[in-house]
């Protein structure tokens, strides 16, 4: 992107969005789409702090194949806590809601998202669903799985699933207003000059998430608000006795439920895609296949849903369309991979935390993805279903996927954000413990998967105990990797030496402005004239490489 | 059993063995894919790690038919899966043709489970070897699902309908029956084991396991005490040969008349009306338990011309 | 956009008396026994309701092009939902397919229940109640 | 009025550049809550057909329940406050703001009188113990399981449409306030225009749900 050359003037302390304004006020009633990536950046970290804890306490319980550190009441009410939180409080809103929130405004060269009051009741709706979501917890919890499948959920439950549901159905809110956002703002609020195929591809999958968390939350919202009134009133919309069908649900509950991990991993890929391109400082391999393939992923993610039910009672020619279209979505998936692995060809490479963090969202989104081909076969998906193998499979494509490209993220844009860098030691020493930590965790959980250990057992045969006992241990290193930056971002947002407005030599509109950036952006709205990724305009050569 | 820690499962039946070489190769292919794309990282960055501060990469946009490529070679291996894991799920999806019917009735956190010959259990299934079983099931309350890991099946059970999943164990032994949908507090404690006998050590154990009326015995009693042999017999329509047949019925549809619309007909007569018949049966929702319900099924299905557990598929 | 295009008000009032028309038209149809008819037409009466109000009513007749692929796509996602949803359940009563491809011939006449002993197996997942 | 829009013209936001780009986000905004609407609503209209499908005396005998021509005549009236809401942007457009007011508070008349129906129609369910959930023993035809299921259905669906419609009325309300503050003009309607898309959206809604709860063989 070439564009007229900022030429910051040095008074005495630069004016910056952090420095704009003081007080409880000026935070709480912010509009500044920066000041809102931050409070949803702080809020996140405290639910992902609460999952975390839970998902200690269970390996702790299953280092055991009695159930004997807590009761199976508590247990189930454990599993059930760490999949709501981590699932609509941390991994939903992370990515977009943080790094999407501050840098799909800078990113197209607007000076704020579309609707910035909305934005700001968007993260009021998720603090509410939030607070709502705790007191169920703190009442007593709830011990229906994430998944609420009725008519345990409806009927059976005496747990408090009614203010759990409305929590969710509130922060769902939050998350279709984040999608409206940002789908308003990258259609009408483009920089002069930015058309489709110049827009960095952050902002393609930011989009592409957009339009899955459009179309498909309102579905969930509906169903799990049908729950509530079940249960409220005695109803008979899912429960058998008076009629209704659990099938039903689940098909309503997974038409929304798959695509949402696509919201999780999209935004993903658009971290990893601009880590790559940065730090091999070349543009990403086959652009334009990378950004449709993220569209055609969204779209196609609507249509897979059906292989959650393989063997639900689902019908046999449903589950054959299911499993085929299912099949299909993990082409634009390999296309991704494999550019990203081209991009890496004849780059300038360097190995920052940032860039190790990418490389281990490339190696176990690959082994995520592929597994996933396992659970899309009919035939095996019968035998590991609801099996310690899925829990594998989508902490692979979760944990191993989205997290790693989130903390990739916030490492790669911490100088942009804070203005200060990180302690590169420390990054590169967090990026190796959650990458061991990971694969001890849950290696161990795809091969006791396939002997047959059922999904949310809180006493399992003892044959079961070594994989179970090698999968906490790996836990406590990954618990040990995320507490890493905790700590040094912190220390680093006081005491870290300053960063200019580019340390990466990176190209994208976000590293032309001030570090932090100031509160409009930009002093004049740039004009785009190239095509992104364009590493000889940011660092102009004096002979020409290889 | 003494405690070892297996790494391999072991293997049931014939569609154990199946399902486990479609697994073993899509483990090499992960492996071989994971591997090839670590090593060409591994290469790519040490091959062009930065070697000056200024340095940038080669301006390279992209190749079509290096896309296409890997849109296409993909497509073929992951359409080649998709064909072989199907036709494991026909075979698991279609029973041959005549099974030994064995009605298993889940409720929190047990399982009831009821030969033809009258037997019941709770979480146990003596089964014989070599010989397909199917399994007819229901729940009373919420999903469960029977897990039998040594078969490599497992089939959730819905309150409120019939589902039924078969296997052929071929190695007598004790193995492991799950719970494997969530179903409650003791979710974990819903389990069992399922023994596979020498046919002869079977009909020993039947033999002396008591001498229950058998279910279409049961059954036949039951369906004479509600009321329903004075009806069905002349101006009702008739049960001879229906389990297993098609029904033409008032509003034009023909249904395949299976354990579904057999149940559905007794808990709600008028949802599917025979056509030249009036719809003046009473509905027994509430008056029939779950083990009625299969015992008047096992009757019914032996007035198809066919003793129970003999049924022609 | 939909900026400052006026539309005569008259246009604003036929519109309005052909939406009276066509739900009294819709009333009455439905106490006519058109037998499996009844619910496509009403669908359709509906569909043509709509129709108007958006186009005018909604101004989507002069809105650009982008509008239209956003309106498109929420009728497009809805027909994704009921397709799947409805396709699993009417094909619950289908038979299973009959056995693996190779060894087992397919049934002849699958409902011919003269000789039960080509019927294939009851239905997989039998319907629910 | 030149050289107001030249200083700033009235409405324009800090973040956008021109009046053109404001009003395309806001009415595409609008249109992308529209979409969330349609699925919302789209997923209760699926579990509808799909129960319809597999009780189909149940859903006409419930539908029976209601009466026809009460539904008719609710469908008449939301009809006609889409025409006043219309007329209203259509003045806004023109500039003649108390015409804008008028027809604002016709809207609103109209939906009221929409929601006073609604109202008399669950009084008469409430009179008729006909309420899942509370009483239902007014019931006493054949498939009472399913009709309570279609009387569920048809309380769900209802209020949540009516729960649209007050939400509609506040906006429209909102609008009225703003419109005597003199806050819009030739150049800026924008909001009058997003209210009324929400607007024709919840009749929209209106026009299916009235085939759908009032008219299931009305021949029978």
């Amino acid at each position: 992107m070439s564009t007229t050359p900022l030429v910051p003037p040095q008074s005495e302390v630069k004016k910056n969005y952090l420095n704009a304004g003081y007080g409880i006020k000026s935070w709480l009633l912010t509009t500044d789409h920066k000041r809102i990536a931050l409070l949803y950046l702080a809020s996140i970290t405290f639910f992902f702090l609460i999952g975390g804890l839970f998902a200690l306490l269970i390996r702790l319980e299953l280092l055991t194949p009695a159930g004997d550190l807590v009761t199976s009441e508590t247990y189930n009410k454990l599993f059930t806590m760490h999949g709501v939180i981590m699932i609509f409080f941390f991994l939903i809103p992370s990515i977009p809601a943080t790094l999407g929130n501050f840098l799909v405004p800078v990113m197209v060269g607007a000076r704020d998202l579309a609707f910035p009051r909305i934005n700001l009741l968007s993260w009021y709706l998720f603090v509410i669903g939030g607070v709502l979501a705790i007191y169920s917890m703190m009442a007593g919890g709830v011990d229906t799985g994430w998944t609420f499948y009725t008519p345990y959920s409806s009927v059976y439950s005496n747990t408090h699933v009614v203010v759990m549901i409305i929590g969710i159905f509130v922060a769902g809110f939050s998350s279709i207003l984040t999608g409206l956002n940002f789908i308003v703002t990258i259609h009408t609020m483009r920089a002069p000059g930015m058309t489709w195929f110049r827009l960095p591809l952050f902002i393609w999958s930011n989009y592409a998430t957009s339009l899955v968390q459009i179309l498909g939350t309102p579905v969930v919202a509906i169903t799990l608000a049908l729950v509530a009134i079940e249960r409220v009133f005695k109803l008979g919309i899912f429960n058998p006795t008076l009629g209704g069908d659990p099938v039903l649900f689940q098909h309503l509950f997974w038409f929304y439920s798959h695509p949402a991990v696509y919201i999780m991993v999209l935004p993903g890929m658009g971290v990893i895609s601009e880590i790559i391109s940065a730090f091999s400082r070349k543009r990403v391999f086959g652009y334009e296949f990378v950004a449709l393939a993220s569209i055609a992923i969204s779209i196609l993610g609507f249509l897979v849903w059906g292989h959650h039910m393989f063997v639900a009672g689902e019908s046999v020619y449903s589950a054959l369309s299911f499993s085929f279209l299912s099949f299909l979505i993990a082409i634009p998936s390999a296309i991704k991979v494999f550019n990203w692995t081209a991009t890496l060809h004849k780059g300038s490479i360097s190995f920052d935390t940032p860039l190790l963090y990418a490389f281990g969202f490339i190696g176990l989104f690959t082994v995520g993805g592929l597994t996933g081909l396992f659970l899309a076969s009919l035939g095996l998906n019968v035998h590991v279903h609801d099996t310690y193998f899925v829990v594998a499979h989508f902490h692979y494509i979760m944990v191993g996927g989205t997290v790693m490209a989130y903390m990739g993220g916030i490492h790669y844009w911490w100088p942009k954000i804070s203005g200060r860098m990180y302690p590169e030691g420390w990054g590169r020493l967090s990026a190796l413990l959650v990458f061991v930590g990971f694969n001890l965790t849950f290696l161990p959980q795809f091969v006791v998967g396939y002997l047959g250990m059922p999904r949310r057992y809180h006493a399992y045969p003892p044959e079961f105990q070594i994989w179970n006992v090698l999968s906490t241990a790996g836990a406590t290193v990954l618990g040990l990797g995320y507490a890493l930056p905790l700590i040094y971002f912190f220390w680093s947002a006081r005491y870290a030496a300053k960063a200019g407005p580019n340390p990466w030599g990176a190209s994208g509109l976000e590293w032309q402005i001030d570090s932090p950036p100031i509160t409009e952006n930009f002093e004049v709205t740039p004009v785009i004239t190239g095509p992104p990724y364009d590493y000889r305009k940011v660092l102009p050569q004096e002979e020409p490489v290889g | 059993m003494a405690t070892y820690f297996p790494f391999l499962p072991e293997q049931g039946s014939r569609f154990a063995t199946g399902v486990d070489t479609f697994y073993f190769s899509m483990v090499g292919l992960t492996i071989f894919f994971a591997s090839l794309i670590f090593a060409l990282i591994l290469f790519f960055s040490v091959r062009y790690r930065r070697r000056s501060p200024r340095e940038i990469g080669a301006d390279i946009h992209g190749s079509l038919p290096l896309e296409i490529f890997w849109s296409v070679v993909p497509l073929v291996i992951v359409l080649g899966i998709f064909a072989w894991a199907t036709e494991l799920f026909f075979t698991r999806s279609n029973p041959p043709a005549n099974t030994y019917d064995v009605y298993v009735a889940a409720k929190q956190w047990m399982w009831k489970v009821q030969h033809p010959e009258g037997i019941s259990e709770i979480n146990e299934l003596h089964v014989p070897a070599g010989r397909a079983v199917k399994l007819v099931m229901t729940s009373q309350d919420v999903i469960h699902s029977f897990y039998l890991p040594i078969f490599r099946i497992k089939q959730d059970v819905i309150p409120g309908r019939y589902t039924s999943q078969w296997f052929q164990a071929d190695k007598p032994g004790k193995y492991h029956l799950f719970c494997a949908e969530y179903c409650g507090t003791n979710h974990s404690h819903m389990t069992g084991w399922v023994h596979v006998m020498e046919p002869r050590d079977y009909q020993h154990w039947l033999s002396q396991a008591g001498i229950g009326t058998s279910m279409v015995a049961a059954g036949e009693h039951l369906f004479t005490s509600l009321g329903c042999a004075s009806c069905h017999v002349r101006d009702c329509p008739p049960l001879q040969g229906l389990y297993g047949s098609s029904v033409a019925l008032q509003d034009g549809r023909t249904v395949f008349a299976g354990e579904a619309y057999i149940r559905e007909s007794i808990l709600a007569p008028t949802a599917k009306v025979v056509r030249g018949y009036r719809p003046i049966m009473p509905t027994f929702q509430g008056q029939v338990s779950e083990e009625g319900m299969l015992q008047l099924l096992a009757y019914i299905k032996s007035l198809a011309g066919e003793a129970p557990g003999k049924v022609q598929k | 956009m939909s900026t400052n295009h006026v539309v005569p008000a008259k246009t604003y009032v036929y519109i309005f008396l052909a939406l009276i028309g066509l739900t009294l038209a819709t009333t009455e149809i439905a106490k006519v026994d058109l037998g499996w008819a009844n619910t496509p037409v009403a669908f359709l009466i509906a569909g043509s309701k709509t129709l108007l109000v958006v186009l005018f009513f909604m101004h989507m007749k002069w809105s650009s092009y982008k509008m239209k692929v956003v309106a498109a796509s929420g009728l497009v996602w809805l027909v994704l939902l009921f397709a799947f949803t409805v396709g699993d359940y009417a094909t619950r009563d289908w038979i299973a397919v009959p056995g693996p491809w190779p060894q087992h011939p397919p049934a002849s006449a699958a409902f011919d229940s003269s000789h039960p002993a080509s019927v294939p197996s009851p239905p997989v997942a039998e319907h629910q109640p | 009025m030149a050289e107001q829009a030249q200083v700033h013209p009235l409405g324009l936001r800090h973040h956008f550049n021109n009046l053109d780009q404001q009003l395309e986000a806001g009415t595409m905004g609008m249109w992308v809550f529209l979409v969330t609407e349609i699925m919302f609503f789209g997923a209760l209209f699926c579990s509808y057909a799909i129960y319809r499908s597999v009780y189909p005396e149940a859903w006409a005998l419930g539908s029976h329940l209601n009466s026809s021509t009460l539904g008719a005549a609710m469908t008449v009236v939301l009809l006609m406050s889409s025409l006043t809401m219309a007329l209203g942007v259509r003045s806004a457009a023109l500039g003649n703001q108390r015409v804008v007011i008028l027809m604002l508070s016709l809207t609103i008349v109209l939906g009221l009188a929409f929601m006073g129906m609604k109202g008399f129609e669950y009084y008469h369910h409430f009179e008729d113990k006909l309420v899942p959930g509370y009483d239902f023993s007014g019931y006493h035809g054949a498939h009472a399981g399913p009709v309570q299921m279609f009387i569920s259905f048809y309380f769900i669906m209802t209020a949540i449409h009516a729960t649209h419609m007050v939400v509609g009325v506040g906006l429209l309300s909102v609008m009225i306030w703003m419109t005597s503050r003199g806050r819009f003009n030739r150049q800026y309607y924008a909001p009058l225009e997003i209210t009324g898309l929400y607007w024709h959206f919840v009749d929209i809604i209106w026009i299916f749900l009235f085939p759908m709860l009032y008219l299931v063989d009305l021949h029978k």
